[in-house]
């Protein structure tokens, strides 16, 4: 399954994730501001301040171990991975393969635990509490997310992205009651896995509310700007996730550079769309209280497993 | 000739120390007459083996597999009892606990007791292994009450009534035995000749060997010890000297059974029903679970054990009562570990009460660091009638636990209920015991281990290998009794 | 010809110790236990003496003897001077309630028939009645060792249930082998005196024959 | 002849026996004990590894020993199963003795010797429990290694704890193993023959069948650890020396795994679905329970213990999945869930083991065991800290290492539920896949915690510190323990990495259980590829993975050097400006399992007691006590009490009453006869 346009293919892929990702966030702000009439500020701003932190000193707590400085670049890298296994503009990457839906979340699994681990590393107060309450929702958020990819996988029979998205995308339309179940439980884990409200706030400092930015106090320059850009890489990673689950249309195969134009419209359309939902939701919920978090969650998890029930009870 | 002589010996030495049981070197006597026994007895075995079973004086007495065995089980503890008994007597000396004249009683009566035992065991004449049981029971009852402690006389007395009027069921069953045997073989000496009444067993009455065995369960079953005949046990075992109660446990609860498994096999003859088995299986069962309950309450270390002495004999009796090629030869096993491994506990037991100055295990700690040999041999006793593999008690068990399963599967609930209860109140009373910091002080006498882990190693070479000659002697045993 | 009237001289005799039995059952006195006690021995001797002549089994005269001897005059003899000796010559115990004994007695007597009799239908001997006869006096000294709370009144009833036992023996199976009897009779004879020794001890002990100070030793 | 896995094997075990006496010969076992004495022994087990592989290649091979019942001598027997059994045994115990080596340096020679001798049988005895091929030898060596173990926990016999831990031990082991005597007895039938070959050609009625089944499922599981017989696990692991843990969690109870499978499998045979059904939620039950008491533990070898539970529940999830499709005749399906839970029992024996090496080199160089006391240790047992990373990071279930493609396995055969027959069945799998899930991200929080309490952020002052003679303060362990967590690191890693090759070898395994393996293109998709059904269905390469992230991470590191000017300032941690930062204000292990405890409030028996308002040293304790104490465990001994209490009324010392029991029992069965 290895032949040379596929792997041009990925590698294009790869490369257009990582590099698109801040402007999703940067879209996703401006819609924000907009919705809360607010001036907007420039759709590349998360690139400025990108490049900013790259050109700034690290500063770093003295007794922080190798693991503190070594996190930011394992957190890229696995979201990179990630970005380079869903199929965002193609099918049958030859990455693909390599890890299904069960071996994707893991990898955003591996990420939050360093996370969590980089955050204990200098032994603040912060620190740990924030690597608390990540680990909190993480581990309702985890299997809330395969209970959804369950459901997708047993209606495809595989739990190869490919696959699922070949079987979804291909087969005549018919309702699914358990897709529409997956695909809410779907957008509560992606509210929050990606640190936004009613779960978190990205945009807050306050030692009551925070939880992700807890974490990364202690990060500055160039570890901060590659933590920053993992969490982009994340969000757009899971957007793609769920298009490939609940809107697979358009996307091409891999190495037909024909289908490609259609696709990277399709999904600038779709990111757009969900871009300007994500900033809805941030803008006309409230943050929760943190322990409303895990009814928040456990509510996602008990939707995904009803989702997979009523899969096979309506099954005829 | 050899079987006479293991009759001689013991009755020989316990006139000779009736005269000198008190001297200095009574104790080294004792136990030179002992060896002696042992040593004829070892005679007699290889006899067997070479020529099989014969009887001598007229059939008086006779030796076939099932009791030669016996006879040299009862022989080799007699004799590792005597080595134990004289550091323990030695320091009951030293302690001012007995006087000149009480020891002189213990070691002549130490020897009439074996000789009685051996006398029940090689008879043939089914009334003279009646008097001879009463002749245990008599030479025995003295030895309990040797301490003339309060405590030791009601043991003692208890012991003597209660035994006592079981013998004299016993002895009405053999009167009834006897009177059906009459009409067959004839009035006179042979109709009392167990030979004799094996060969004619089709033809005995089966209303009067069935009345007959009743009486003679309910007789001898009281010094096996059945619940709910078994209430002198404790108290004798609790009161009297340590190596009394090894031999009582060790031996007498041996022979009592096997009178009562003597008298069985006449019954099954004659009946060709399962009366007899199923009876000895109710007695097993009921004594098994009662004495596993009553474990969980001793305070008193010996006391327990003679409790756990009721449940094994308890198990014996199931086995026999089961019968059949494998339960037999599980019970006969049973007989065999049984009675090394808890008089080699006693024998632990003796020096560890007198290591700490008591009886109560609540003030009994840390052996293993005042005196590891006896820590580690109460531990590794304990863990071996508590039926852990390898030791040989496993063994047992295992084939009756099995046996049972599928000839009487009611009857494994019971035994598996009895055995967790009896591990729970057996370990968790020896462990603190044997574990953390010590109460006990050092012996005056240099304690005697050697039958200690003599006794534990032939049971833990029982429960890994068993010799050949000793499987088929089992093996003909076990058809002996079927 | 003799058979009958031997028989029913047995018979006559199984009845009067049936009644010895009672009388044990309900005598408070401990000397009237005693003589009521060589009494029993004497009939046993009788007993076996007509069983003897009527079968012309030889051995059973010994056995006769040793009756005579052991359970008329030595035991006797013997319990007497113990009861000298601890000077408990007047001393008398109420058993309980002696009616309710009685009646149990009567029960158990009963009980005794119905069990002897099938045996002795098959019986050869000269007299059928007598097993249920010892029987029931087996089973009564039992009872009388039951209901006895002192020391020497539960050794007479050991004895007694001895004697009935003896009687069964002669009576009911013309005697067992006189080996074995003599080995009976010696471990009686042991026994009765290690009872002796045991009074003395359990008097010096408990300052009492009084059984009921031994209870010390149970289950709590 | 004896073919050669066999005979090495066997050797293997003489030597381990030989070993264990010599450490018992007095001044010279000691001193050898101490030096040669565990090398010698790890050569053993090296040995022991190879010659399992070696047999899962090679046809059964059984042989006659000399010893035994009589007409019975002891029958062993080499097969796949067993192979990969003495495989796991050997690999994981090379590890364990090299750093028990050092580990049990600083012993007194008696109690070295004691030691030394208990190790060996206890080792010896576990090789044994696999190879045995009749009722007989398996019961003893299965008492004998319980027995073993029982005086290696209580080693320390001076703390009471430790005893009553001992003793709640045998006595479960005991009670299991009579539970596991009887399913030979229903098995054996009364043929006299106790061959495995006599057990399974038994014909058994469904209901025998089940009931022996269900015997032999909490017999064995009383040693796996499973609720609600789990009670010793928490209490002995944590009391033995750490080595002894090591083996004991990582080996041992995977001989109970080992006795499930074989009875369950071989010997009563003809699997039916309930009894899945019934694993799976015992199993799920386990899972759960298991993390969740691990998440309130400070004490680092009693939460680890805790985690044994729960990953025992994770192989029992595999097994009860495997049973259910074999129940409903889909072999296939069946040897896949098979596979998975033999992969997790091996990986779990490798992580578990090098976890307990890691807490034991804690133990040894500082004398810490409570988290509570930990801190920063990262920086001063630098190799340690890394090795147990590993160590936490595969029991997390994170790729790609060992513990995940398990868990991918397990999870791929929940996935096979549709094609089941029976509706209900097919439709509460995946739930039990979902229990699965919500167990890996808790284990995930529980390493976080586990790692970020004791190994990063600053030392707090230790309050109550074990009084270890040999802690040597300062550094990091000796070489000795080094190697062995390297050792076992490396498994994790070789085992996540390489999946493909131990598939194949699990495959002949399960193949000579089920009869049948893995689909063809599932083994033909190649070394790089796991694929557990068929490649359009699921796959995942480790090896990719593994290069893609290295790759990624170090391309990244790249770039940034390559235009970053890389200036790095050190100063005091901002933590948002906040003055002074203390060690004490860090989080503590109960504080990070505080979210847990609020969420899971009712599964925990919590006593709490809150300094009052005018307290002059306010102190907050806080309690978890284990609710099955309350439900199982108490109520039974208390009915022990009361029907004791009742018997004792036989035994009132009233002698007229003693006389009265015989009198009545005379009558009554002179009633009987009549």
């Amino acid at each position: 399954m290895t032949q040379a346009p596929t792997i041009a293919f990925q590698i294009f892929q790869s490369i257009l994730v990582v590099l698109a990702a801040p402007l999703l966030m940067g879209w996703v702000n401006q819609c924000r501001a907009w919705l809360q009439n607010r001036s907007a500020p420039s759709i590349l701003l998360p690139y400025y301040t990108l490049a900013k932190l790259f050109h700034k000193d690290a500063v770093i707590a003295e007794h922080a171990s190798p693991l503190f400085r070594l996190t930011p670049y394992i957190l890229f890298g696995c979201m990179w991975l990630a970005g380079g296994i869903v199929p965002v503009l193609a099918t049958a990457l030859p990455f693909a393969p390599a890890a299904d839906i069960i071996a994707l979340v893991a990898v955003f699994a591996l990420a939050r635990v360093f996370a969590a681990l980089a955050a204990m590393d200098i032994g603040t107060s912060f620190g740990g509490l924030g690597a608390r309450r990540e680990m909190l929702i993480g581990f309702l958020a985890e299997p809330a997310m395969l209970m959804t990819l369950f459901t997708a996988a047993f209606i495809s029979g595989s739990t190869q992205l490919t696959t699922i998205v070949d079987v979804l995308a291909h087969r005549q339309f018919v309702i699914q009651p358990s897709l529409a179940f997956a695909a809410v439980a779907f957008l509560m884990v992606l509210l929050a896995e990606n640190a936004r409200i009613p779960i978190d706030n990205p945009t807050t400092h306050l030692e009551l509310t925070m939880v992700h930015e807890a974490m990364i106090l202690e990060y500055s320059a160039r570890h901060l700007a590659l933590i920053e850009w993992g969490a982009a890489i994340k969000l757009f990673a899971y957007m793609t996730i769920g298009f490939a689950l609940f809107a697979p249309w358009g996307i091409a195969t891999a190495g037909d550079w024909a289908g490609l134009p259609l696709a990277i419209a399709a999904l600038v359309a779709k990111l757009a769309v969900a871009g300007a939902g994500l900033a809805l939701i941030e803008t006309v919920s409230a943050k929760f209280r943190l322990f409303r978090a895990p009814e928040f969650l456990s509510t996602a998890f008990l939707l995904a497993v009803l989702g997979m029930l009523t899969h096979f009870l309506l099954r005829t | 000739m050899e079987l006479l002589s293991v009759l001689a010996f013991p009755l020989l030495g316990g006139i000779l120390l009736g005269v000198f049981g008190h001297r200095r070197w009574a104790p080294e006597l004792n136990a030179a007459m002992s060896l002696a026994t042992l040593l004829a007895a070892g005679a007699l075995t290889v006899r067997v083996i070479e020529e099989g079973p014969t009887t001598v004086l007229e059939e008086q007495f006779f030796v076939d597999p099932f009791n030669v065995f016996l006879v040299a089980l009862t022989a080799f503890v007699g004799f590792t009892t005597a080595l134990f008994s004289r550091p323990y007597m030695r320091t009951e000396e030293h302690a001012g606990r007995l006087s000149a004249g009480r020891l002189r009683l213990y070691h002549s009566m130490y020897q009439l007791f074996s000789f009685t035992m051996l006398l029940c065991l090689l008879t043939n004449n089914v009334g003279i292994l009646w008097v001879a049981m009463e002749g245990a029971t008599l030479s025995t009852v003295l030895l309990v009450s040797l301490y003339r402690t309060p405590q030791s006389l009601e043991a003692a007395w208890k012991y003597f009534i209660l035994c006592g009027v079981g013998i004299a069921q016993a002895l009405f069953g053999t009167i009834l035995l006897y009177f059906a045997a009459e009409k067959v073989l004839g009035a006179g000496g042979t109709a009392l000749l167990w030979t004799h009444l094996h060969e004619v067993r089709g033809e005995l009455e089966p209303t009067v060997v069935s009345l007959a065995f009743v009486f003679l369960l309910v007789g001898y079953g009281t010094k096996v010890g059945l619940v709910p005949l078994h209430n002198w046990l404790p108290d004798a075992h609790a009161e009297g000297p340590t190596p009394v109660s090894a031999v009582l446990s060790g031996l007498l609860l041996n022979v009592a059974l096997y009178a009562v498994v003597r008298s069985k096999v006449l019954v099954d003859g004659a009946l060709e029903t399962g009366f007899s088995g199923n009876l000895m299986m109710g007695f097993g069962l009921l004594s098994v679970v009662v004495a596993a309950f009553f474990l969980s309450r001793q305070r008193d270390v010996k006391r327990m054990f003679a409790y756990s002495s009721i449940e094994h004999m308890g198990i014996m009796t199931f086995a026999f009562g089961m019968g059949g090629p494998v339960a037999a030869f599980a019970g006969l096993l049973h007989m065999t570990v049984h009675s090394l491994t808890k008089s080699a506990i006693f024998f632990t037991v003796g020096h560890a009460a007198h290591a700490t100055g008591t009886q109560s295990m609540d003030a009994i700690r840390g052996l293993i660091r005042q005196s590891p040999t006896i820590g580690w041999g109460l531990a590794l006793g304990s863990i071996a009638i508590l039926g852990m593999p390898p030791f040989g008690v496993f063994t047992s068990e295992f084939m009756v636990l099995t046996t049972a399963m599928h000839e009487h599967s009611w009857a494994t609930p019971f035994l598996l209920v009895a055995l967790g209860v009896a591990f729970a109140a057996v370990f968790g009373k020896v462990q603190p015991m044997i574990f953390g910091e010590t109460t006990a002080r050092p012996l005056p006498h240099p304690p005697a281990l050697v039958p200690v882990f003599v006794h534990l190693a032939v049971v833990l070479m029982l429960g890994l290998y068993i010799p050949p000659y000793l499987v088929d002697w089992y093996r003909q045993a076990a058809a002996l009794i079927g | 010809m003799g058979t009958s009237l031997a028989g029913q001289m047995v018979n006559l005799l199984a009845a009067f110790l049936l009644l010895v039995a009672f009388a044990m059952l309900s005598q408070r006195r401990v000397l009237s236990l005693v003589r009521l006690f060589a009494w029993q021995g004497a009939a046993l001797a009788a007993s076996t003496l007509l069983v003897a002549y009527s079968t012309g089994q030889n051995h059973l005269y010994y056995s006769a003897a040793l009756a005579v001897a052991l359970k008329v005059i030595l035991i006797p003899w013997v319990l007497h001077r113990l009861i000298d000796r601890l000077d408990v010559r007047w001393d008398i115990e109420t058993p309980i309630n002696i009616p309710t004994t009685m009646l149990v007695g009567i029960a158990l007597v009963i009980f005794a028939f119905a069990l002897a009799t099938p045996i002795s239908e098959m019986s050869s001997t000269i007299t059928r009645g007598t097993l249920g006869i010892a029987l029931a006096c087996v089973l009564l000294s039992f009872l009388m060792m039951i209901v006895r709370r002192k020391a020497i009144p539960q050794v007479i009833g050991f004895l007694a249930m001895e004697n009935g036992l003896f009687f069964a023996a002669t009576s009911a199976t013309h005697g067992m082998p006189l080996v074995v009897e003599l080995g009976v009779a010696l471990d009686v004879l042991v026994g009765t005196f290690i009872f002796g020794i045991f009074f003395f001890h359990i008097r010096e002990q408990f300052d009492s024959l009084d059984i009921r100070h031994m209870e010390k030793l149970k289950e709590d | 002849m004896i073919p050669a896995p066999l005979a090495g094997a066997l050797a293997c075990v003489v030597i381990w026996f030989v070993l264990g006496g010599f450490s018992l010969v007095p001044a010279a076992g000691a001193s050898f004990a101490r030096r040669a004495a565990f090398p010698l022994g790890a050569l053993a087990g090296l040995a022991l590894a190879a010659f399992g592989l070696r047999a899962i290649w090679e046809p059964a091979a059984s042989a006659t020993l000399l010893l035994g019942l009589p007409g019975m001598p002891f029958h062993v027997r080499l097969d796949p199963l067993a192979g990969f059994f003495l495989f796991l045994l050997g690999a994981v115990s090379t590890a364990i003795s090299i750093s028990a080596a050092g580990y049990f340096r600083g012993e007194t020679p008696g109690r070295l010797a004691l030691i030394g001798l208990q190790y060996f049988v206890f080792l010896a005895s576990m090789a044994l429990v696999i190879l045995a091929d009749d009722a007989y030898l398996f019961m003893v060596a299965w008492e004998t290694m319980a027995l073993a173990s029982y005086f290696l926990v209580t080693t320390d016999h001076q703390q009471s704890a430790i005893r009553g831990a001992g003793f709640l031990y045998l006595l479960i082991a005991h009670l299991g193993a009579l539970a596991i005597l009887l399913c030979f007895g229903i098995l054996h039938g009364g043929r006299g023959d106790y061959t495995f070959a006599a057990l399974s050609s038994a014909h058994l009625t469904p209901q025998w069948a089940t009931v022996a089944f269900l015997l032999a499922f909490f017999g064995f599981g009383a040693k796996a650890g499973m609720i609600p017989l789990h009670a010793w696990l928490p209490e002995a692991h944590p009391a033995a020396p750490s080595p002894v843990s090591a083996l004991m969690s990582g080996v041992m109870i995977k001989t109970a795994i080992y006795g499930m499978v074989r009875v369950i499998y071989d010997l009563i045979g003809g699997v039916r679905w309930e009894w899945g059904v019934i694993v799976l939620v015992i199993a799920a039950g386990t899972t759960l329970f298991g993390v969740l008491y691990a998440l309130m533990q400070h004490d680092l070898k009693r939460l680890l213990a805790y985690h044994s539970v729960e990953n025992i529940g994770i192989i029992l999830l595999g097994l009860g999945m495997s049973m259910v499709f074999i129940g409903f005749g889909h072999p296939m399906a069946g040897a896949l869930g098979l596979i998975a839970a033999l992969y997790h029992t091996l990986n779990h024996a490798v992580f578990k083991g090098l976890l307990f090496l890691g807490a034991g080199s804690i133990l040894h160089a500082r004398g810490l065991r409570d988290l509570n006391d930990m801190g920063g240790l990262i920086r001063t047992m630098p190799k340690t800290a890394l090795y147990f990373l590993v160590g936490a990071l595969a029991i997390s279930a994170l790729p790609p290492l060992n513990g995940f493609v398990s868990e991918w396995l397990t999870f791929q055969v929940a996935l096979q539920a549709p094609i089941l027959g029976h509706s209900v069945v097919r439709s509460i799998l995946p739930l039990f896949a979902a229990t699965l899930a919500l167990a890996g991200a808790l284990t995930a929080m529980c390493f976080v915690k586990v790692y970020g309490i004791a190994f990063l952020g600053q030392p707090r002052e230790p309050r109550h510190p074990v009084r270890d003679p040999h802690a040597h303060s300062g550094g990091d362990v000796g070489p000795m323990e080094q190697f062995g967590m390297a050792w076992l690191a490396a498994g994790c890693v070789v085992l996540g990495v390489f999946p493909v090759a131990m598939l194949t070898v699990l495959n002949r395994v399960a193949a000579s259980l089920t009869g049948t393996g893995l689909s063809t293109d599932a083994l033909a998709s190649g070394w790089l590829w796991l694929v557990p059904t068929t490649p359009a269905q699921a796959s995942y390469s480790p090896v990719i993975f593994l290069v893609v992230i290295v790759g990624v991470v170090l391309l990244t590191a790249l770039l940034v050097h390559r235009f970053y000017h890389g200036r790095v300032r050190r100063s005091d941690p901002w933590d948002c400006g906040f003055p002074e930062q203390t060690p004490r204000m860090q989080d503590t292990a109960d504080a990070f399992g505080q979210p847990i405890r609020h969420v899971f409030g009712p599964i925990y028996l919590m006593k709490r007691s809150l300094p009052g308002p005018d307290d002059a040293s306010p102190r907050f304790v806080l309690k978890i006590e284990d609710r099955h104490w309350y439900w199982i465990y108490l109520p039974i001994a208390r009915l022990a009490d009361f029907v004791s209490a009742r018997v004792a009324l036989l035994q009132q010392g009233r002698i007229s009453f003693y006389l009265l029991y015989s009198f009545l029992t005379l009558i009554a069965l002179l009633v009987f006869v009549a």
